[in-house]
């Protein structure tokens, strides 16, 4: 086993480089992927080994080179395509939900769309309303795309040599707090060993990141470590809390969650996206419909209905931190349990 | 022009199919739907877009078509389809929503998809440039001479991704076709309240590219501009914009009342039919000579009718079927 | 009180057209609602009357009218922009999201966006997967904008003369299948007394369609009337359903489901739009969340997590009717109920 | 040109203003981000792009607005601001996340909306656009002969918004003007990476409008062409694109390190700043006499001096005001 420690950036343009050296089809393409190297780290000198052909900049044409993805996909290439930021979906989501992921259907199985779409989410940097979401729930409503979430380095590599692999078009989000930039602060948690060979991480099963008996915090991406601190402190306390990270949206892990809740009987879901009509309330209402024994109501922890703002006292208000978590936690311990009568 | 006389009865042969197809699918159209019309009932339901009278457009540029060029349609793409060599059967079969179908009923009339000779459909407007760019990219990266070439409608020049598309091909140098069909409305709106400037084809220039400009939907103007065009492509000198003046002879949809077109400008058009415009040039070519336009027709007609009985016939999938085939 | 019956577009012109003759601020804006009336007849008559500087129709450019209905709204006017059908969010949503719905808490409030965004939503006429969408959630999950769906004529008026008077963004969503279009199959029960002289529906405001005490069925928009349909059915074998019309996503009516849920102890909530991370997981979350007592565990009856086939059995297999939310139903009175222990 | 010396002189203290701005926000930003560079910490966290050279695209256009003529700025858009004569003392303070900003601190440094002076942001590309095209069918249909002048970097041209906007605005002859801020550069591609063909100004041809190109940052080029323009856009005439050659004296953001930039290129640019060929064309024209720069100057410099200092006097707003204004 290497001791190799890497940050999730490396981890993950580690993943791409041995698919690339692999699979003669693989190339990357996006704005500022090239000298750059990618805003978030992504592409960090693949250019160099690979070249202009095939670690392409773009043109800011979301539409066309996103949808440009999506033909390449289906004659033989496997792009990977970068979104910078998943705010600008809003330009080209045509392109990824009609598109990348209704052509195998529409095809009746007979084409597939081998297609990665990175892109980087999440605030807490002050980069305001149009630069700092994560939108996690907007993706996984959507039929027909994987959507794919890591929070740490083992698994930005596994998940994406896996998402390359994969037939299908996989949505794959990586967290600005995760990667490890050198510009701003970072979750030391998610830098972790990385095994040089190549590897996969599967889809559709939960990460338990701690294990506890008495409430079950689910959650995924910057929220895992959050949580882990909030587990921390809340051990102090003689609250042993459960932690799992949902890594994949799509596929999503059911049955491990429930296995968890049926454990602790409480459940508290958390996640960085907006709390309405998202993934806090497909946790619990995929909960509520087992039927699982509760002794308390479940909760939720999520990032306001509300833009995100950009003025750091707001921005740190409204994100949910380990504070927050473990706050919520102790209302559930202490929560009175919903009465089910026959 | 270099047109062997076999393309040239292929192109006539295509268009005929065309003609009889888009007129056959327009009656089948109405059945079940009558005496009150319901676009969720009878043999086919859903929208319908046909495209009698855009022949030009299809056979004038899928004429240097191979299997493996990539053609990517919009809603209006049947006429393109049979140009390309879609396996009339299978699309046939698709847009009834039978299981022997090219998606076994999954896609319908605007998602066609045919992996044997690289055809698909997307519904958005100008959404198929995308796609349309990215095939020609493959085929460079793969060191292939396969170009590619998107269909849209003058409406859909006025969507940003048209623009996107063009100047990502030129700026590679793929080659994508970019073919205009341009046959004045978009639904219900003229070209003149919609896209603003000279012609279309002018807007090439902005991105130093070719735009041609084919009028009075001229199936042997645009047979010489499209070999240009795919010379072009294939060599890797990069895309071109082909706007066609055509002619829309139905609705936008079946069931379009068309209060909106001026009294006459269809039968004006009709006037001006190009499939026995095209039959004339081959006459006076000696391309058809005695009963070949004959034996072409006939054949079309049969090409049809046997794609319709093998519609018919076919099965419905099952039910359950609706699950599968969202990942594979 | 009138007693005149009116369709669903009907009623919207009306609103449309009141609210034009007394604010001449309101114009309205899209593809093919001048001398067409709207594919859907959205904005039938109103060019006769208004003309065409205030019935616009435009270019196929989703990203630029709507963007220019922000721009008009923040400088005066009072734009309704028609996006055809909503599954071409996908080319526009940049417009929608991150400028209409957010400018306003950009500006701090000193500017609002007085802005109707309407666009016809659903399936069941073969459609297929691009022209047959719902995706309620897609827009109720993303903040700063009202997001309304009436069932029926006379809400379809109220509210939308609500939305015309309203100074923030609200999308409006209609389904095509309460339109009482002439060319496809209709529901009668969309087509109701409108009162002629102008008047409002409040938005978070839920409606009860039907009264019942052995469960709750919480749906929306078409779903409503395949809900009371089961509701007769489940009613002569003794169940009374009790159907409440959520009318708005945004501002959800929280408080108007529990009391429902409170007093029948049984969810059932039905959606038209995808199943998973979409509105039937909020619905059964905030009831889980507010720990009220059960007598079964919540179910959901939605579209599955598929693209929408073209086959008529393929799709009408998929979409929830009457017949499936009325087996939903049996199964819920059946069903054990979960356990929740201290 | 029919410029009085008043606007003159506003322009070039303008200028500095923006300059001196921009060099002491790159200060500024600095602070709390040493030893070790942290995005998120300091006086003013958050992405930072500046417009250090970009000048003359400002005032150039800007001197012929009134209050009532609507801007949409993009990402970079402090120059604009200050030239459309947004409050600097609230702009700065919006920047800095205070209470005391236009916004509340909602918005930063991306997204500065001052009702007063009709000036708006957004940090998505090209999404300026179409709110300039709205703004100007507003005035049209409420018999103003205001106009909106959209601000874009060369970059954006290349999103389909633009081409959309620019259409409509030229279909419907709204007064809008494109200011084409050309600095080369969209982050790390240059121009000739991502546009195909000849200037951005040509695409105007394809709509049938008047395209400009202003070399070398020349203000008073820039002002005689916008002059032009702006009439035309008030006339009712219809839009233009006005493409300026403009340099970037910084980083995409404060802590690029710019190594995709040829060696020598920025110092280049530098040797010909426009603001001391501006000067000297004034004083040449006899506009600034004895004194008056020096003046302008202070001037400048106090205003500057008087925003900043307000900025950091000002309260952060209460954390639960996060919570408001998302309705009205
Ligand atoms: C982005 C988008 N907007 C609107 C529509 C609805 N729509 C379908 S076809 C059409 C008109 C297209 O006109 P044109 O491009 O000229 O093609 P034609 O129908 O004439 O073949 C419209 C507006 C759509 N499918 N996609
Ligand atoms: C739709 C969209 N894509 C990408 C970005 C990220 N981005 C922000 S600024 C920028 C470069 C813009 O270049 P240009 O338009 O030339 O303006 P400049 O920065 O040079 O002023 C990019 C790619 C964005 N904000 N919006
Ligand atoms: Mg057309
Ligand atoms: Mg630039």
């Amino acid at each position: 086993m290497s001791e190799r420690r890497l940050t999730m950036a490396k981890a993950m343009v580690e993943a791409i480089a041995q698919e690339m050296r692999d699979d003669e089809r693989v190339f990357v393409m996006g704005e500022d992927v090239g000298p750059y190297g990618g805003i978030f780290d992504s592409t960090q000198g693949l250019l160099d080994e690979f070249g202009t052909e095939r670690i392409r900049d773009t043109p800011i044409s979301e539409t066309s080179f996103i949808g440009a993805g999506v033909g390449a996909a289906m004659s033989g290439m496997r792009p990977i395509v970068e979104l910078m930021f998943v705010d600008f979906f809003g330009v080209c989501m045509d392109a990824i939900y009609n598109l990348s992921a209704k052509n195998t259907y529409f095809s009746g199985g007979n084409w597939s769309v081998p297609m990665v779409i990175m892109t980087a989410t999440g605030g807490g940097y002050s980069d305001a309303g149009q630069h700092s979401q994560c939108l996690h729930a907007t993706f996984a409503h959507l039929p027909g795309m994987k959507v794919v979430h890591p929070s740490n380095a083992y698994d930005a590599k596994g998940m994406m040599t896996t998402a390359i692999r994969d037939d299908n078009p996989v949505f794959y989000m990586f967290h600005k707090g995760l990667q490890g930039l050198g510009w701003m602060w970072n979750v030391p948690g998610a830098t972790t060993n990385v095994p040089k060979e190549p590897y996969t991480v599967p889809f559709g099963e939960v990460g338990v990141r701690r294990e506890g008996s008495d409430l079950t915090i689910v959650t995924l991406g910057l929220m895992v470590h959050r949580s882990l601190d909030a587990a921390k402190k809340l051990s102090e306390e003689g609250i042993e809390a459960e932690v799992l990270d949902l890594r994949t949206l799509v596929p999503l892990d059911r049955e491990g969650v429930l296995r968890s809740v049926e454990k602790t009987g409480r459940l508290l879901v958390v996640d960085e996206d907006y709390k309405s009509y998202g993934v806090t309330a497909e946790i619990i209402a995929t909960v509520a419909e087992a039927g699982t024994t509760m002794h308390a109501p479940p909760k939720r922890v999520a990032y306001p209905d509300i833009p995100i703002p950009f003025s750091r006292p707001l921005e740190q208000f409204a994100l949910p931190d380990a504070d927050d978590i473990a706050s919520a936690a102790h209302n559930l311990m202490k929560g009175a349990p919903s009465t089910v009568t026959a | 022009m270099n047109l062997s006389e076999d393309r040239l009865k292929w192109a006539y042969r295509a268009m005929v199919t065309a003609r009889i197809y888009e007129e056959t699918i327009a009656e089948i159209y109405m059945e079940g739907k009558t005496p009150k019309f319901d676009i969720a009932a009878g043999t086919i339901p859903g929208e319908m877009h046909l495209a009698a009278g855009q022949e030009p457009c299809a056979v004038g540029v899928c004429a240097y078509l191979r299997d493996s060029d990539a053609v990517t349609a919009p809603h209006r793409p049947h006429h393109v389809a049979i140009a390309k060599g879609v396996d009339l059967r299978k699309m046939t079969a698709e847009i009834f929503g039978k299981k022997t179908g090219l998606s076994h009923g999954k896609g319908g009339h605007m998602h066609l998809f045919d992996r044997d000779v690289n055809f698909t459909c997307s519904g958005i407007v100008a959404q198929g440039c995308g796609p349309a760019v990215g095939a020609a990219l493959s085929a460079k990266m793969q060191g292939r001479d396969d170009i590619a070439v998107s269909y849209v409608g003058e409406g859909a020049v006025n969507q940003g991704g048209f623009h996107e598309s063009v100047n990502l091909a030129a700026l590679w140098d793929l080659g994508v076709i970019f073919v205009v069909e341009d046959n004045d409305w978009a639904i219900s709106v003229h070209r003149k309240d919609a896209a603003a400037g000279p012609r279309i084809a002018d807007r090439a220039a902005g991105y130093g590219i070719p735009g041609v400009y084919i009028e009075d939907n001229d199936t042997v103007a645009l047979l010489k501009a499209a070999e240009e065009a795919v010379d072009r492509a294939r060599r890797g000198d990069g895309p071109t914009i082909i706007q066609v003046e055509t002619y829309r002879y139905m609705g936008h949809f079946q069931g379009d009342a068309e209060g909106y077109r001026p009294d006459g400008e269809k039968e004006a058009l009709k006037e001006r039919d190009p499939i026995p415009r095209f039959k004339q040039y081959l006459v006076d070519e000696g391309v058809l000579a005695n009963g070949d336009a004959e034996k072409l027709e006939a054949e079309a007609q049969e090409t049809v009718d046997d794609a319709i009985a093998f519609a018919r016939e076919s099965e419905f999938p099952e039910p359950e079927d609706a699950l599968t085939h969202v990942f594979v």
